[in-house]
């Protein structure tokens, strides 16, 4: 096959049994792969109520058939499984080179199933799958981890693993792959360690063929051509990576301080993108295939000397002015530590600072923290992390993620959560798109479902203004459908600044040999977002939970440049749900499911 | 400067250089000639006699095999003529005859719509070995000349001298590089190596630990003036890099 | 001694004593392997020892020489003596004393030992009353059995080196022209213009450059060359050096079977002869011109007889044969150009030059000059080596020379030109032996050998003959020979064992047809001939054999039933006597009756009959 | 003609790993993306530093020396060390010889693997989005690296005095 490999590897870990079958190709030019895909075989396989972090949850890594190519920056995979944080369908993305060598191996997906009685890890080498026993890796950190499965595998393998977080089960646990790259969100990491699978070691030495070659290097030449044309995606965010928004949102007024207390920050500058390059940033870092180049190889200095990956803005952001921490290498630390020990950085960050305004508003103390959780105390901050993924303490509450932590000290009004999970580094008060993002995302509160900053603050592809709703449903439905076939092809969500659907259709087309249109990439996307939304509501979730914390809805901006505003989410609601072809309930219609080819799903 | 002469082949013209195999010649039109024992760098030997085609040259037409025929004036070559495809089916014929398990053969029969004769005149139906040499002549070009012919007529084998363990050999496997058939059996299993019924000790890279070589192929390599380390080829690039980083 | 220009050869030539030393009686006992093989060498011992017992001084009153081959070896030994020209056939060492009291001492022939002519019931007194002899033209085998081959000076005698005198006094371009006026053409089998192949070596400019001589003579029952090598060494010698000088060779080779040791120690000693004489080695004749010639003893094999595989064993190679586009005249041994010929043809080449082109052109008939030594075998009465001109008709050589076939059967095939030959019938009887014809009827003319076939003989059965010794002689170099021959030597052997299936007669001759068009030397590509021509003339038997399992030759066992012709039956009792399983029961003087119930079909009633009494029936004796 | 002769100059500090050259390279020579048989290989190491390795195009090439049937040969007027696949044994002797590991041997495709700088137009420099990899005329780049390396010097020394 041309782009897709055309085979799926099934792996169950309570038979202990390997199976390779064949690629559903209907199902794959219909999904695309990665996320797509992905939640597709999820959706039919697995009962949407079924406890996540039980054996019948499934965890599927997925690739796209752009993935390992030299699309445009098409280096990721997703890591589909229903997600222990919030019980959403998680569609997890990750970039750095292991997506790639799934697909070198010669596999689109990889289906784990049940759970092992032992840890394990699993060792693909080509077409040659090993279960193994993993016990002396139990409770090693990911680089650690990392290092021993490269010596006793292949030096040239690449490994994907959970930290102590994950075997912890900590609801926010990250799979973290090539030591640095984070599948983060909805707790995926502990998915995996629930089935006690320690790591995935992949070793391909295969190709990815296309299906037609000068059309596939017409299509990347004209896609780069815009990438390297873009103020963006050439030249902040190879220059400061994603960080280079530190500046610009606070600036907006809508950098969230102090739990989202304040909506800027006057000590942004401090941990900017601009601070971190001239203090931290050691090296400009790409994924496989990429043509940015964001990642960032930094080190942090004085008592937090450390060095890594990351951070990323939303990370500096939690850690950051969310914490009320100006020390940029306190952020940065906390941000390694993730990475170690394997935990999604927003919700990390954002749970401590949910305890921190719970130790501000004295519903909790230090005698229930065991430490001082003051705002701007940077060394709690880095303590609790490591206690978190261990379960030390109160760490062991904060594994719980804020909505359970705020809900227990009955105050769940103070987790800053949509479907309990931790809203991201831009507040829908002073940025209206991003808050019905927040509300109407799939996985929760996710700026990657669809990032409406991009036209409301970068003008991408076309300027809005940030203010205002008007107009925004239909962009945010259009960015959450681009979103979702676009990740469902491998390609990197920053693509997106500088090149659209029809050139991602254009590279598929020419990788598959089957046709895309970007109509056809558009309704794939759609269809996509459809998929997940019915999964969530059959997992119980409804219309009330498309909305945004009481404290964004009522408590208008004390401060900033966008002081005085409120988020106006009950007005873009029904707009949206009508640009999406939903009932008032939030509902997809009948003939929304059956234009999208999904009535087999229907509620 | 050599001289150029013109020849027509399928009614295509090309000129080549005199002395010019008709079957280089025909590649530089595109023209495939199947052949079995032929070989870019080994001596041309004309054993398969796959690669007939037809001649006219002076008035005289006849069968010639184009690996060995060479350009020496004008000419008019015919790749594809009815008596060219009879004298190859025939040859593919005999061939699977001898080696009816052999791939390569199994192709070219389907190709060219040639039936096997009937098991009377199979003589072991494991055979691979189409007696083409090409392992005798990479043997020799690697100035080694562990193979020879042994045997005569249907009889005819390729052996090591004395069809015992090849003293000289590097246990390099060229030989079964070259193979078209896949006759020559290389068994490799942990640090051992065997073929022609001798077995290596591989050397273990020292970077890596992997077995990659045999102490004779790194010898072999020394003998040309090239000093050789017991790293792998693998770990040496990565170590260059290492260096380069350090540098 | 050296003899540093022509004047000195010459005189050395003058010289010379008589023959035997001037003796007044000579006695000239044939040498050759053939009678060698028959008693020759105790019948020389006895003529020596009977000589002293007469009191005779050997060398003055008596001279006794051993030579090179009669040609007669059916008659062997053959003793001559002269100068009475008395021919005797048969000789024994117990008739020694009887030739001395009555040829020797009283002038008389020993009317028993003479060749009695079974036409005219006559006994031959001398050569050339024999009518063996009389058919012949012998310019190649003219001194072999005349002259004693370990003495060079006999060769010197006769003419010997005045060729190369001859041709020293030309220029190799003249020297050439002579040979290609002559017509000569290679007598090895291939017919090609000896003076073209010269030619086009002399054209090439090489700082080395060989001469070759082929005598790796490997047909079953050819042994023309061998008995040339053995019997007149010095005049292929000869021939080499003026070919060389013709075509500016400085080494010659000549490749000698490795089974003919007598051949090679005659021609060892005629070398050393020549260098001793400064006729081989440097400034030869004082012209200036160098030239040494080695042997080379042959690989053993069939197919070292090919030329690119004797090439290849000179140089050391095994001797398997090469894809040749390029002439060996331009590229051969060494990559240097170089003249392989046949012995015999070297042989030709003194006299060419000696009488003239003109007068070689003379004999024989247009394009095919010159006489060819041939050697005739199998069921005929004259075995032995015989030397025609060319345009000789098969019947003639046969039937005139050959004295018809033996037993008074029926002919019924002559195989020409050896294994890769062909089979001719008696519809071809009349055709003349040349090149061209022969290959035009169907057969080849090969080195020259001919084998006569009887009614007796199944051509199936022959053809399986000459594969089977194929298929031990290919040398599997290359696909089509090396399994074509074996798929045919199946299809054959089934043939003949009655287990043929339906359409292997036509794949026999699919699969002939492909070993002959794709097979890469000579020597493969004519290794179908046997299949090929006794399928062009007698298909009827192939069909047969195939269709009904039936053997009308009698030959193949299981595929025929005999019975005993009571018309014809004598009652001798021969068959029921060789009979190995009793089948054949009669009374004496009565016809004899065969029980098929045990008959085996052996053949050997068949054999042993000399009335034609058995008849050779369809039916299996097993039915 | 001097000026015919260019090559690939690498620099490490500007590359971001993300292995487009072996991609853009495996696509060149085998038809598909698969970095595990290009000619240049990305070498990861931790803190970001990543080295792009690939031929040297030695002056006197150790694969040269080893290849017995002229498979590999060193094109005087380009530099170039040039393979003819189809004279290639398999002897794997290259692979064994050349120091920097830098010539692979593909037993599938019976064909040594080596960078051969696409004939001219290298796709690693052409795709390389940071240009990192810079396919130059080589006096322009023997220059440049002396430059950085006399650079690398003084600052060493520099450093050394402090």
């Amino acid at each position: 096959m041309n782009g897709w490999t055309g085979t799926v590897l099934r792996i169950n870990l309570t038979e202990g049994t390997v199976q390779k079958e064949p690629l559903r190709t209907d199902d794959a030019n219909e999904y695309i792969g990665g996320r797509g895909l992905g939640s597709k075989y999820f959706m039919d396989e697995v009962d949407p109520k079924i406890d996540a972090l039980g054996p019948g949850n499934k965890l599927i890594y997925a690739t796209g058939p752009l993935t390992g190519t030299m699309g445009v920056s098409t280096g990721r995979h997703d890591i589909i499984a229903k997600g222990p944080l919030n019980d959403t369908l998680a569609a997890s993305n990750s970039g750095g080179y292991f997506g790639p060598e799934i697909k070198y191996a010669g596999y689109d997906m990889i289906i784990f199933e049940g759970k092992s009685e032992k840890p394990v890890y699993v060792f693909i080498n080509n077409g040659s799958v090993e279960i193994r026993d993993a016990s002396h890796l139990w409770g090693k950190n990911v680089p650690d981890t990392t290092d021993i499965l490269l010596t006793e595998t292949d030096a040239d393998a690449k490994v994907s693993c959970i930290g102590p977080a994950g075997e912890n089960l900590v609801l926010f646990a990250a799979i973290i792959n090539d030591k640095h790259r984070a599948a983060g969100r909805t707790g995926i990491g502990a998915v995996m360690g629930s089935k006690n699978l320690k790591a995935l070691v992949v070793r391909g030495t295969g190709g990815v063929k296309i299906a037609d070659k000068a059309g596939f290097l017409k299509a990347i030449q004209d896609g780069r051509a815009k990438i390297f044309a873009n103020p963006v995606t050439s030249g902040g965010l190879p220059a400061f990576g994603t960080n280079v928004l530190v500046n610009i949102i606070n600036e907006v007024g809508g950098l969230p301080t102090h739990n989202w207390q304040e909506s800027y920050d006057p000590d942004a500058e401090k941990i900017s993108g601009e601070t971190q390059a001239k203090e931290n940033l050691s090296h400009g870092k790409g994924c496989a295939g990429c043509v940015i180049g964001c990642g960032r190889v930094e080190k942090a200095h004085g008592k937090f000397a450390s060095s890594g990956e990351g951070p990323e803005y939303e990370t500096t952001w939690a850690f950051g002015s969310d914490c009320g921490v100006s020390d940029v290498n306190a952020v940065l630390k906390a941000n390694f530590l993730c990475n170690e020990l394997g935990l999604d950085t927003i919700t990390m960050g954002s749970t401590i600072a949910c305890a921190m305004e719970l130790n501000q508003r004295g519903f909790i103390d230090s005698t229930i923290t065991g430490t001082d959780l003051r705002f701007g105390n940077a060394d709690a901050m880095v303590e609790m992390v490591e206690a978190t993924a261990y379960r030390k303490g109160f760490g062991n509450n904060l594994a719980e993620g804020s909505y359970r932590l705020a809900d227990s000290y009955g105050h769940a009004e103070l987790s800053m959560t949509v479907k309990k999970q931790e809203m991201p580094a831009y507040d829908p008060r002073a940025i209206q798109g991003i808050g019905l993002e927040y509300a109407t995302s799939n996985r929760g509160g996710c700026h990657v479902r669809g990032y409406t900053i991009s036209p409301e603050v970068l003008g991408l592809p076309m300027k809005m203004d940030p203010a205002t709703t008007e107009g925004k449903p239909q962009i945010l439905k259009v960015f959450q459908d681009l979103t979702a076939a676009l990740s469902a092809s491998g390609t990197c969500l920053f693509t997106s600044f500088a090149i659209g659907g029809d050139d991602i259709a254009a590279e598929l087309t020419a990788a598959t040999g089957v046709t895309y249109t970007a109509d056809d990439f558009m309704k794939i996307g759609e269809r996509i977002y459809n998929l997940e939304r019915l999964f969530i509501m059959k997992a119980g979730y409804t219309k009330v939970d498309d909305t945004l914390p009481p404290r964004l809805l009522n408590d208008p901006i004390h401060a900033g440049p966008s002081k005085g505003t409120v988020s106006h989410l009950t007005e873009m609601m029904p707009v949206y749900y009508e640009e999406r072809g939903w009932d008032e309930d939030g509902i997809p219609t009948m003939e929304k499911l059956e234009e999208l080819g999904l009535s087999a799903y229907a509620l | 400067m050599t001289e150029l002469i013109e020849i027509t082949i399928d009614g295509r013209k090309v000129a080549v250089e005199k002395g010019t195999k008709i079957l280089s010649a025909a590649k530089e039109l595109g023209i495939e000639i199947p052949t079995l024992c032929h070989h870019e760098a080994l001596p041309p030997d004309g054993n398969c006699r796959l690669c007939q085609v037809e001649v006219v040259e002076r008035g005289k037409r006849k069968l010639a095999v184009s690996c060995m025929y060479p350009v020496r004036g004008p000419m008019e070559v015919f790749t594809n003529t009815e008596r060219v495809m009879d004298a190859r089916r025939s040859v593919i014929r005999l061939h699977l005859n001898r080696c009816p398990q052999a791939t390569i053969l199994q192709d070219l029969a389907r190709e060219y719509g040639v039936e096997p004769l009937d098991e009377r005149f199979v003589a072991e139906h494991d055979d691979l070995c189409i007696r083409c040499g090409r392992c005798v002549r990479a043997c020799a070009a690697l100035g080694n000349n562990c193979l020879g012919f042994a045997g005569r007529g249907w009889d005819r084998t390729i052996i090591p001298p004395f069809d015992e363990p090849p003293v000289g050999c590097l246990g390099c496997a060229a030989c079964a590089e070259v193979c078209p058939t896949g006759a020559i059996k290389v068994r490799e299993e942990g640090n051992i190596r065997e073929i022609w019924g001798r077995e290596f000790r591989l050397v273990r890279c020292t970077s890596c630990g992997e077995y990659f070589a045999t102490k004779e192929q790194l010898e072999k390599v020394d003998s040309c003036g090239v000093e050789v380390s017991e790293i792998c080829p693998h770990c040496r690039k990565r170590d260059e890099a290492k260096r380069m980083k350090i540098s | 001694m050296k003899l540093n220009n022509p004047r000195a050869l010459e005189e050395y030539r003058v010289s010379l004593p008589p023959k035997g030393g001037g003796a007044p009686v000579r006695v000239r006992v044939c040498a050759g392997t053939g009678c060698i093989a028959s008693g020759s060498q105790a019948v020389y011992d006895a003529f020596v020892r009977e000589a002293e017992n007469h009191g005779m001084t050997i060398g003055v009153d008596f001279a006794a020489d051993t030579t090179g081959c009669h040609g007669f070896c059916e008659n062997g030994p053959i003793v001559q003596i002269d100068p009475a020209n008395i021919f005797y056939q048969h000789v024994t060492p117990d008739d020694v004393p009887e030739i001395f009291e009555k040829t020797i001492r009283e002038g008389e022939s020993v009317e028993r030992l003479l060749y009695r002519d079974a036409a005219t019931k006559k006994r031959c007194k001398s050569e050339g009353e024999i009518p063996f002899y009389t058919h012949q033209q012998r310019i190649v085998l003219q001194r072999t059995g005349h002259i004693d081959p370990t003495d060079i000076n006999d060769y010197i005698r006769e003419d010997g080196y005045s060729g190369l005198v001859k041709a020293l006094s030309f220029s190799p371009k003249e020297v050439v022209d002579e040979v290609i006026k002559s017509g000569l053409r290679g007598r090895g089998g291939g017919g090609f213009p000896t003076g073209t192949k010269w030619e086009s070596a002399r054209i090439v400019e090489s700082e080395k450059k060989y001469v070759v001589a082929n005598g790796d003579e490997g047909d079953p029952g050819a042994f023309m060359n061998r008995s040339l090598m053995e019997g007149d060494p010095h005049s292929i010698i000869e021939g080499m050096i003026i070919g060389a000088w013709a075509v500016g060779a400085g080494n010659g080779y000549i490749y000698v079977r490795d089974e003919y040791p007598l051949a090679v120690s005659n021609l060892r000693r005629a070398i050393v002869e020549a260098q001793r004489l400064g006729l081989l080695g440097t400034d030869i004749l004082g012209s200036g011109f160098d030239f040494d010639i080695e042997i080379t003893r042959g690989g053993g094999a069939f197919v070292c007889g090919e030329s690119t595989a004797l090439m290849a064993s000179i140089e050391g190679m095994a001797g398997v044969p090469r894809v040749k586009y390029i002439r060996s005249t331009e590229k051969g041994l060494w990559d240097a150009p170089a003249v392989l010929n046949n012995v015999e043809t070297w042989s030709d080449i003194p006299r060419i030059i000696l009488n003239g082109a003109a007068w070689y052109a003379g004999i024989g008939t247009e394009n095919n000059s010159g006489t060819k030594v041939f050697s005739l075998v199998g069921k005929i009465k004259n075995s032995g080596l015989v030397e025609v001109p060319l345009g000789t008709p098969l019947r003639k050589i046969i039937f005139d020379i050959g004295g018809g076939v033996m037993n008074n059967r029926e002919f019924k095939a002559v195989q020409s030109g050896g294994p890769s030959g062909g089979c001719l019938p008696a519809s071809k009887l009349d055709t003349p032996v040349d090149f061209d014809h022969l290959k035009e009827a169907g057969a080849m003319m090969g080195s020259g050998g001919l084998i006569i076939m009887d009614d007796h003989t199944c051509m199936v059965n022959v053809a399986q003959y000459f594969i089977d010794f194929l298929v031990g002689e290919c040398c599997g170099k290359c696909t089509p020979c090396r399994e074509g021959l074996h798929a045919m030597q199946v299809l054959l052997h089934g043939l003949t064992s009655g287990t043929a299936r339906p359409g292997d007669v036509a794949l026999l001759r699919e699969i002939a047809e492909s070993v002959r068009d794709t097979s890469l030397c000579g020597l493969g590509q004519t290794s179908a001939n046997p299949v090929l021509s006794t399928m062009k003339f007698f298909p009827e038997e192939y069909e047969e054999h195939e269709k009904e399992g039936f053997c009308r030759a009698g030959v193949c066992s299981g595929l025929y039933a005999v019975s005993i012709d009571p018309e014809t039956c004598t009652g001798c009792g021969m068959c029921a006597r060789v009979c190995p399983a009793n089948a054949i029961s009669g009374e004496k003087k009565q016809v004899h009756v065969v029980d098929h119930a045990l008959c085996i079909t052996c053949g050997s009633c068949v054999d042993a009959c000399r009335f034609n009494a058995i008849l050779i029936e369809r039916g299996n004796s097993n039915d | 003609m001097d000026n015919a002769r260019k090559l690939l100059m690498i620099a490490p500090e500007k590359c971001i790993s993300c292995g487009t050259c072996e991609l853009a390279c495996s696509l060149a020579h085998e038809g598909e993306f698969r970095p595990s048989k290009s000619r240049i290989t990305v070498y990861r190491f931790e803190m970001g530093v990543t080295i792009p390795m690939t031929c040297f195009q030695c002056d006197s090439p150790a694969c040269v020396a080893a290849c017995r049937t002229s498979a590999l040969v060193k094109n005087t007027e380009s530099g170039v060390v040039t393979i003819n696949s189809e004279k290639c044994i398999g002897c794997r002797m290259c692979e064994m010889a050349c120091p920097f590991g830098n010539i692979a041997y593909n037993a599938v495709t019976k064909t040594p693997m080596k960078c051969d700088l696409c004939g001219g137009d290298p796709e690693c420099a052409k795709y390389c989005p940071t240009h990192a990899i810079e396919y130059v005329p080589a006096d322009a780049a023997v220059s440049k690296k002396k430059y950085e390396f006399s650079a690398k010097m003084a600052a060493a020394i520099g450093e050394g005095n402090k």
